[in-house]
């Protein structure tokens, strides 16, 4: 009916109606979404696997040792002649490193998220984000000898008491590595802010700066605070910068000047070490990551929270 | 000075419809339809037929629904998720919100040309070819015609010929949409609706497209969204007016612009608000 | 009526315009200080490794003389690994991207695995090296293979490729996608020739800055056990290998104080590799930026 | 010198093993202790210029980490900075691997001071246990004898998880709690760095370490006897001195690549471990060793 | 029908200046402005003198520089990183381009209300408060007293009176812009320039903001940029016709709407293009 009031030298509609049901069209159509949601689902596959991992020899770690002793013990000496499983110098370890960290990598994250965002013209943050990157990327490895080697002699010249191992050192050396995560992120965020924010702020005969940290930062809090928590779950997680210049000693203190460990140099230290297979050290690891992943699960909560609950509607 | 055009244009459009003097077939019957957003009521009860081989613009206020109506004959409206429709939409006497109905089989009969350009970030010759390749047409040669004839169609051939293979994004905005048209030709679709398809112009391009409607309604019956009430008068033969979901008028174009039969119509073409 | 006076208002803008100033160069010297750590960095590698850096060091297998070690089998057994690791990666980030974005309906599945993905982006490595320990390593029987750490890696990079895909496909604009479909395209022909294509230069981007990370990261393989004396190339994906982060980390662990140089080095080739990539990654950004 | 000596060596293995002219094929896997792990990789290192089609991987995961793969049959062999413990033998029997210990090198432990310390040659044992053991308060060093300063000890010790750890404190501090004050590190570098910088410091670590750094560190005589090749070996230098092992797979052993690399491995054991700052162990067991592996030649 | 509006409305107005009877100052006189974003020149050779208390309505096609020489009267422009201009800007007396003028406070003498609402993400009174409190004034009662008399300048007081401290992105699209025109009034400007403040608004709120327009010029000097020819016509004394970064035409508003002296004038307001 279409074709019969034209004169075409062609009839595609034709052509179309003669290559259909022609081909695995239909069939492909059904079968991708299952296929792409089986890659979705691998993600699930993955938290499903570790927790598989991590249990069974959770489960037998608590049956050797009390579970109430390992989450209020403060005493964690698994290798001395009376062993004793108290988690809480691990975590106090992870808290101080962590907690320096992110003192250093907040407000200079944010400075610089704020600057990308709200100062730099395209072609500086052009530049600079990625360089900055590169600090994302360095191998923490790298970061570790940097920070035994480099960093911490020079911090005992400024504090003559600071221990070789110490928690300050490894501190400001990840707070360094999870500051571009923090800046990317935050600037992200702060980017993302519509520019009739800032038209309308500015308008008003605003500076800068009162439009970045009145307007802008309120209204990208959100996204602010998830890349925090997320920078956090990093320092939280962050294995071969404390497991180099953090040391193997878990005390349970404050002093940051002094040697600690942390749940994930201990895994480590366990990994490389002489300590027998079956035995509770061995097991030890296994509760000790699982606590790391209950770590994370909170952190990880927290954030969804904290974007739910600031979340600015524009 | 407004009205003279809308009476001069309307003139000649009767004359044709006289000369050619034959009964036109309804492309589209929209029976009792109502669409909602979640529970926003988009179109309500809405009642409509559609000629083939005319244009049919549509007119009214920002969030009347103009462009909700224009994807649901295409049902691209149900690429939100929350949409819900009763009523029924018979295009060529079938359903065509029948859940049997095969949407890209409906899809490759009317064509859709957007408000903003938005060729795929691909060659001219790409963009064009695509919806012929998709289905199924795989001939080198053919396509060349294909894409040839097309780009002819839609009145930019000459400006295009020797860059068929550059980006359609170096092309500026009013040949930009061209393509778009171009593009939705290639597949000779028996409909094409098209939603301000000239907002987004100079006023040189928007000419260009309003005379390319107006030859293409010789084989296809375009149904048009348009806000800038002088083109409706323009280049349409039927105009509805919408309000808040509503079809407050459908009728023949002069008819709307010189002697609206409610006062909304009135008061919305002479300016008055929108 | 005027509450406003302009002239205190005036008086008080000399003061605002300074403290902008003022803090817009704080600002400024803390994105500074970031890249002058970086510098110092470098610099230092430079100077402790660079006189070990030769042609040598990269067609050498490790040794117990510092001037003869060299790193081929960590450089070769890390490209391989990233050959596992950027297919697997990429098919199962950028699928699950798509189904995510394109597919997903917005239910309580959905919204779990989202959660699910954000949460695992948060695990830490050494984790993940538990996981490829026993899952790949032993229940899958792959041994401590090229194929066990890269699928490892894959999982461990696969959150952040997969939320970098996602907002690779979510901003690929929707007037594209109406185009498809009003041509009678299906939904997977509009994804494959439409979305995906468009989307491309912004996946690349997020997942070159993942496998980046892939090639430094240590603690997984150290708890995996990936061997460090290793006199051979990797013949297949299911050789044992080494890897350039274990061959740094048992370097640096040597008694000789040569050996620490040699460690510098490897960091050095390590840094050469990821700036590499992450060039490539700013390459594509700054290439295919805004072209819709 | 080192060079003088890979060259040496080379030359000797290509007349020394009766089987180099038969080119060989094959996989062989081993992990563990990182204290043995320097003498395996000047071994491997070797081994692979004769019998390039041999492929030999050796991971770094400890003693006991190493024993966890070769009880789960992942690996051929074991290396082992201390003999293996009960509980692993008898998972060993459970899973009904056999296997042969080998012991193919001696490690010292050396108690070193700061350079500048001027108050110690020579300890005790027994001041060694009175110095390192925690008796819950801060230790001076005038506390172990009133003639030297009234200042702190500081320690450093290797890693509580490493295997000279676990020597030092089982059978040298009979298993007493050590200084709780002490640095500890599984890096052996930072423990020399630590006692080069500091005038109190007392650290000990492996004897490989101690040649490595000679110049920077002061070496402390125990009961009268400095570790040295010959003490070591002699077993003069006692109590901290104690063998290195490596633990084959009977069943390995069967295959002619991994029998060809044993028996390398045992006839060049003691010079490369001297090679990379170990001590030798007496040639008679090197030859025990040797007996223990023709059971398996075929 | 459309002339007979203009033309009534247009007499009141000659009216009341006529009774008024005296000299108007100009607020801004432009000469021979020139900008560029980049390469492209988007405004060429602009002359133009403002007067105030008066409404000043800027039309013209799509992409004629319209919004680009409305932000240059606050220097906005500035924020594109690619432009430069030439010419002068003089406002009372001062040119605005000049290196050392500060153009936070030539932006607290000059507001502006844009195309769509924009009002900060925080509570109707944060969002009239943010102006005083950024100059300074911190007094809770001279705040309260602003912010009251700033929703009452923009006719919303009544509508939002009860929710002050409700977020501002409750509240309808029209509400939403007059809430933007009272936290431009809150710092009492000289001048007011207004982007289509109009186009994404439904009819009614339309003329709600179209009768604040007319109550504000007695205090205020007011420009206003629109796409809405009719609304031009209605609301402004004064009207500049932009045309490829040109200014065509620039007269009273009844001479612009009923005898042009340009064609290309004529054209554009009897709905030939745009
Ligand atoms: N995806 C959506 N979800 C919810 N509501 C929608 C959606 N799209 C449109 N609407 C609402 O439906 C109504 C009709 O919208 P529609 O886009 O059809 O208006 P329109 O007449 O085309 O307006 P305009 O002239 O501005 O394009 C509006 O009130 C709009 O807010
Ligand atoms: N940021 C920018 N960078 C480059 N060119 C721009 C920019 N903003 C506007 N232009 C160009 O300058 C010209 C004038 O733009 P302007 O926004 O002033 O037009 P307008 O008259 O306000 O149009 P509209 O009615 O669509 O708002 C246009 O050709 C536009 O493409
Ligand atoms: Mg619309
Ligand atoms: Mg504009």
């Amino acid at each position: 009916m279409v074709s019969q009031k034209r004169e075409k030298s062609l009839d595609v509609q034709q052509m179309i109606a003669d290559k259909k049901n022609k081909g695995l069209g239909r069939k492909a159509e059904k079968l991708v979404p299952t296929i792409l949601f089986i890659t979705a689902a691998v993600s699930v596959l993955t938290t499903i696997g570790i927790v598989f991992t991590l249990i069974f020899e959770t489960i037998e770690f608590f049956r050797r040792v009390s579970f109430w002793e390992y989450i209020t013990g403060t005493e964690w000496l698994p290798f001395a002649g009376e062993p004793s499983y108290g988690i809480l110098p691990l975590v106090l370890g992870t808290l101080k490193v962590t907690g320096i960290a992110i003192v250093v990598a907040v407000p200079l994250g944010l400075a610089v998220a704020i600057y990308l965002s709200e100062f730099a013209s395209d072609k500086v943050r052009r530049v600079i984000k990625p360089i900055l990157e590169v600090l994302a990327g360095v191998p923490t490895i790298v970061y570790g000898f940097f920070a035994l080697t480099f960093v911490t002699p020079m911090l005992q010249k400024i504090f003559p008491s600071l221990e070789i191992f110490n928690a300050l050192s490894p501190g400001l050396i990840i707070g360094l590595m999870i500051l571009p995560t923090i800046a990317s992120l935050s600037e992200d965020a702060l980017s993302s802010v519509p520019n009739a924010m800032r038209e309308g702020a500015l308008g008003l005969g605003s500076t800068k700066l009162e439009v970045a940290l009145k307007i802008i930062l309120p209204a990208a809090l959100s996204g602010v605070l998830a890349s925090v928590v997320l920078a956090m779950s990093r320092a939280i997680g962050e294995t071969m910068i404390v497991s180099l210049a953090g040391g193997s000693t878990p005390l349970f203190n404050f002093d940051v000047t002094g040697s600690i460990q942390t749940m994930t140099a201990y895994i480590v230290q366990v990994s490389t070490g002489d300590a027998g297979y079956g035995t509770t050290i061995y097991y030890s690891i296994y509760a000790v990551g699982f606590t790391l992943f209950i770590f994370t699960l909170i952190m990880n909560l927290i954030a969804s929270w904290i974007s739910k609950r600031f979340r600015e509607e524009y | 000075m407004v009205q003279a055009i809308v009476r001069e244009e309307q003139q000649t459009k009767q004359e044709m419809k006289v000369l050619q003097n034959q009964p036109r077939e309804n492309v589209y019957e929209t029976n009792n339809l109502n669409l909602w957003y979640g529970d926003k009521h988009a179109l309500k009860d809405i009642n409509l037929n559609i000629q083939e081989n005319n244009v049919t613009a549509i007119i009214g206020p920002s969030g009347c629904g103009k462009s909700t109506y224009l994807k649901t004959l295409n049902r691209m409206v149900e690429l939100v998720p929350s949409v819900r429709t009763t009523g029924e939409i018979n295009y060529r006497q079938r359903n065509i919100l029948d859940k049997g109905y095969s949407v890209e089989e409906l899809r490759t009969k009317v064509g859709m040309v957007f408000q903003k350009p938005n060729p795929f970030p691909k060659s001219i010759y790409d963009n064009i070819a695509y919806g012929p390749r998709i289905h199924g047409i795989k001939n080198k040669k053919v396509l060349d015609q294909i894409v040839e004839q097309s780009l002819r169609g839609a009145a930019i051939w000459d400006e295009v010929k020797d860059r068929l293979h550059d980006n359609a994004y170096g092309l500026s905005g009013g040949q930009q949409q061209r393509i778009c048209i171009a593009r939705c030709l290639a597949i000779e679709p028996d409909v094409i609706l098209m939603d301000e398809p000239t907002s987004a112009l100079d006023p040189i391009s928007t000419l260009k497209v309003e005379e390319l409607v107006q030859e293409l309604k010789e084989n296809y019956s375009i149904i048009i969204v348009t806000h800038n009430m002088q083109q409706a008068a323009r280049i349409s033969d039927k105009t509805a007016f919408f309000l808040n979901g509503e079809v407050i008028e459908f009728d023949a174009t002069d008819k709307i612009f010189s002697n609206p039969s409610d006062k909304r119509t009135e008061d919305y073409v002479s300016g008055r608000f929108g | 009526m005027a509450y406003i006076n302009h002239e205190v208002v005036e008086r008080q803008m000399t003061k605002r315009r300074t403290k902008n100033t003022v803090f817009k160069n704080l600002f400024l010297g803390a994105t500074l200080l970031a890249l002058l750590a970086l510098v110092v960095l470098m610099y230092r590698m430079i100077t402790q490794g660079a006189g070990y850096l030769s042609l040598d060091f990269l067609q050498n297998f490790s040794s117990r003389f510092p001037e003869k070690a060299g790193i081929s089998a960590g450089l070769v057994g890390s490209l391989a690994m990233l050959a596992v690791v950027t297919p697997v990666s990429l098919f199962l980030g950028v699928g699950a991207a798509i189904y995510l974005e394109e597919y997903a309906k917005k239910n309580k599945v959905t919204t779990f695995i989202q959660m699910n993905i954000s949460n695992l982006a948060g695990v830490p490595s050494i984790v993940f090296g538990l996981l490829g320990l026993t899952i790949f390593v032993r229940m899958l029987g792959m041994g401590k293979s090229i194929l066990a750490a890269g699928l490892t890696m894959s999982l461990l990079i696969l959150p952040v490729i997969i939320v970098a895909a996602q907002e690779a496909v979510r901003s690929v604009p929707g007037s594209l996608r109406e185009a498809s479909y009003g041509m009678g395209a299906t939904k997977w022909q509009t994804i494959y020739k439409v979305v995906l294509p468009a989307a491309i230069p912004g996946i690349l981007t997020g997942s070159i800055l993942a496998l980046s990370r892939a090639i430094g990261e240590t603690a997984p393989l150290v708890v995996i056990g990936i061997p460090v004396i290793v006199q051979f190339l990797p013949d297949g994906i299911l050789s044992e290998f080494t890897a350039l982060p274990m061959l740094i980390f048992d370097w640096a662990k040597r008694p000789q104080e040569e050996f620490q140089y040699v460690a510098a080095a490897g960091i050095l080739v390590l840094m050469m590799l990821l700036i590499f990539m992450n060039s490539i990654a700013v390459f594509i950004r700054n290439k295919f930026q805004n072209r819709y | 010198g080192a060079d003088q000596k890979a060259g040496n060596s080379s030359s000797e293995t290509s007349t020394g093993a009766e089987s180099s002219d038969e080119q060989l094929q094959g996989k062989i896997a081993g992990d563990g202790s990182s204290t043995v792990s320097p003498i395996m990789e000047a071994i491997v290192e070797e081994y692979s210029a004769t019998q390039p089609n041999v492929q030999v991987a050796v991971g770094v995961s400890g003693t006991g980490g190493g024993f966890e793969k070769f009880i789960n049959g992942e690996t051929d062999f074991s290396n082992a900075s201390r003999p293996i413990k009960d509980e692993e033998a008898a998972k060993l029997k459970e899973k009904g691997v056999d296997y042969t210990e080998f012991e193919i090198a001696y490690d010292g432990i050396s108690i070193v001071v700061n350079k500048d310390n001027d108050w110690i040659e020579d300890l005790t044992v027994k001041q060694l246990e009175e110095i390192w053991v925690d008796n819950g308060k801060k230790k001076k060093w005038s506390d172990i004898n009133k003639d030297w300063p009234n200042e702190e000890i500081k320690f450093y010790s290797p890693g509580t998880d490493s295997g000279t750890y676990d020597y030092f404190v089982n059978d040298v501090l009979e298993e007493q709690q050590l200084d709780k004050s002490a640095t500890l590190s599984e890096d052996d570098n930072v423990l020399v760095t630590g006692v080069e910088a500091d005038k109190n410091a007392i650290g000990y670590f492996g004897f490989a370490y101690y040649e490595a750094n000679k110049d920077k560190l002061k070496i402390v005589k125990i009961d009268g006897v400095e570790p040295t090749h010959d003490t070591i070996q002699s077993g003069d230098y006692t109590p901290l001195s104690r063998p290195l092992f490596v633990y084959a797979n009977n069943k390995a052993l069967e295959d002619p690549a991994m029998y060809n690399f044993m028996e390398y491995a045992l006839n060049n054991a003691g010079e490369m471990a001297e090679s990379v700052g170990y001590v030798k162990s007496p040639d008679d067991v090197y030859a025990e060793d040797k007996k223990k592996l023709e059971e398996f030649k075929k």
